[in-house]
């Protein structure tokens, strides 16, 4: 067959079953290619982990913001620009020497998207979905990270409306760095709660 | 409902997989199925529909893929389309033709926004009966549709750690009846150990449930 | 444990399809597997080893799949053999080698023996804490490793139906730490609009529970 | 690769695996074949729901029986040469007017091997093992029984180590059948409690 009109070689399965949706959508007047763009377009260039980041070095930096962050955390993002669908609600959750905090969703793969973006693939897998809730410690030392005895997490699993980000604690030996290069060290698996912040880490 | 989607504390599964420098979206299709769910007209019912979906299916077909099932459930089971258009879509495809284009630069603004800060809904329904500190218990009898209260709490008991303002309970909305009633929610703080036979010390989990979800302990 | 296994009242499976005019066994192999399985010598925890599966593997393989894992996985976790044995005879098979003849004519007898009418074991222990006619609540934390008490009972009441005689607790002897420990047992009968949301009238489940799954309810 | 030693090609990989699996195992002394045939040549040629049919039978024409059969199903099958693995405790649950049995195996796929076979493999399915607690009038209907709203249905799951098996009704129209010929209309499946036997139905 022919593949005219400039279409790309459909790949796989999967592919071909979301252009035929589209297609059927768009014939029907349910949806428009440029409101699929602007979506798309929004994911792949403005909204990602670097927001969540940028809140999270403003409040190492500013003990004002950093109450207003965990006040409300979508208010505090709305400060900074950030907002909207699965982010309405939101709520930030600190770490201390005594609790580290860890996100998940069992039922589904919810997250704050406009603070952390897209949720990475592991997110939304069965394992981590099934695991961390009752034997994190394990699952966190997969990710390298080995939590302490005596200090207590906390699995926050986000059930209802409310999406949550941790808000890590700021390290050691960065007394000197400025608020954008404390966003650099702040990764998207800190503030879903497998890493913490180190110097010298890149975001 | 006791699908294959409620996770929580399931045994069995493998290590945590992760993948660096992972991308938001693996394939185009992935941002077409992600942009077509927030901004095309559909019916509700986005979770119930995925968890409706045969276990085997589910465990073994991506969250894209979920996705896709949802979107084409709803439809067909809402007469937006039929199974025949949706084949016949899908050979014209296979064939080589495009996938058809249409602008709607309105929709592509209001698009855009739901991704901006906005009025949040505010909602009146009667006082919380519980308060911060009290103990509580879940429900052993979740409703057999939609729910958004995990399988593992069941029966289990644990403390109110924080109080929410009315929001509707979503266990009805997205399962058939379509009733929306909005209630008092809660944060609740549950021990480990109180959850499974196995736990270590140090350890709590954290839900987020509706009134309806909880009885007093 | 929470194992894929453990399938009692979950939800999304679709229609039960009968095969008409079914064999014993689908092929060869089967038959095998099962003979295997009883006649071999085997470490135990023919359950538990299947339990313990990665669920997608659980749901997408056959019933003598799940066998074969089971043996293979006892066999290798006990040392009988190595992974590379076994990955080198199935090479040998492939290359056109013969599975080896190994004949025993007294375990022939003892496995044909095992088949027919053979002496009861019994058991002492404490007598019975709950008697015929008792409201009985199932424990909520059940344990990590194998159980014989199906999840979809956690926290439920129900009547007892029967005592019966003592016998080993088997969720102990087939998980890690391998004691046995005799204990009665009891049929205990569930309504089951106690166990379900929606649930029919005249709709009764009966389960066999050992006394460490109850207390009084 | 040559086939030599005429071995049958292997046709499958669930048919490679059992063989190298039954390989080690000789190899290593831990099992024989001879035993394995005879497990294997026991099913397929003696043990089987012809069995269970015989005790129904006979508890139908001999009330003696019915009451063994009631009160201790294994020694009433031993009293036919029926028993050992998978029945060595067995218990006969009987219809009656008011009272449907059926059972399952939720965890496993737990049944009467002596006095009904190898399982088959639906009942040992994922959807029958999840459905027939929940639904049993939906799955017992996709059987094509349909039980009236005042009987009631009752599920046994045979979680422990007793093994059930459905004692059914004699159905009318049978009075003139002789023991052997009543044997022929009680189907596997109407000792499962997904079916009832009916005149003119061969097991």
């Amino acid at each position: 067959m022919s593949e005219h009109h400039g279409h790309a070689r459909i790949k796989s399965p999967q592919e071909l079953r979301a252009a035929a949706l589209e297609t059927v959508l768009i014939e029907k007047g349910l949806v428009s290619t440029d409101a699929v763009d602007a979506v798309v377009d929004a994911f792949e260039r403005e909204i990602g982990p670097q927001n969540g980041a940028r809140m999270v070095a403003r409040a190492w930096v500013d003990p004002g913001y950093r109450k207003r962050l965990l006040d409300d955390a979508a208010g505090a993002a709305a400060e900074l620009g950030f907002g909207g669908s699965e982010g309405d609600h939101m709520r930030a959750v600190a770490n201390t020497p005594e609790v580290h905090n860890v996100i998940v969703c069992t039922l589904c793969s919810c997250y704050p998207w406009p603070v952390l973006g897209i949720p990475p693939v592991w997110y939304k897998s069965p394992p981590y979905r099934a695991r961390v809730v009752r034997e994190p410690r394990a699952v966190l030392a997969e990710f390298g990270l080995e939590v302490p005895a005596d200090v207590e997490v906390r699995v926050w699993d986000s059930s209802a409306e409310l999406r949550y980000i941790v808000l890590p604690m700021r390290p050691e030996g960065t007394e000197d760095l400025r608020e954008d290069e404390l966003a650099q060290i702040v990764t998207r698996d800190c503030m879903i709660g497998v890493a913490v912040p180190r110097v010298g880490a890149a975001a | 409902m006791d699908g294959i989607h409620d996770l929580g504390g399931r045994q069995g599964f493998g290590r945590v997989l992760a993948e660096p420098d992972e991308p938001p979206f693996h394939e185009p299709w992935e941002g077409r199925v992600h942009g077509m769910s927030e901004t095309a007209t559909l019916d509700p019912g986005f979770r119930y529909a995925i968890e409706r979906m045969d276990p085997a299916d589910y465990l073994t077909t991506s969250y894209y893929e979920h996705w896709l099932t949802s979107i084409e459930t709803r439809c067909l089971e809402h007469g937006r389309f039929t199974r025949a258009e949706l084949d016949a879509a899908a050979e014209r495809i296979a064939a080589g033709e495009p996938v058809p284009r249409r602008l709607d630069p309105e929709a592509a603004v209001a698009a855009r926004a739901m991704l901006r800060p906005r009025p949040k809904s505010t909602y009146s329904a009667p006082p919380p009966v519980h308060a911060c500190g009290d103990r509580v218990t879940v429900v052993r009898l979740l409703p057999s549709g939609h729910t958004r209260c995990p399988g593992y709490l069941r029966g289990a008991s644990g403390v109110v750690e924080r109080v929410h303002a009315p929001m509707p309970l979503l266990d009805v909305f997205e399962s058939e009846d379509g009733r929306v009633e909005p209630q008092a929610w809660y944060t609740v703080a549950f021990a480990a150990a109180d959850l499974w036979q196995i736990a270590g010390p140090g350890h709590t989990v954290l839900v987020d449930l509706w009134e309806r979800h909880l009885e007093a302990a």
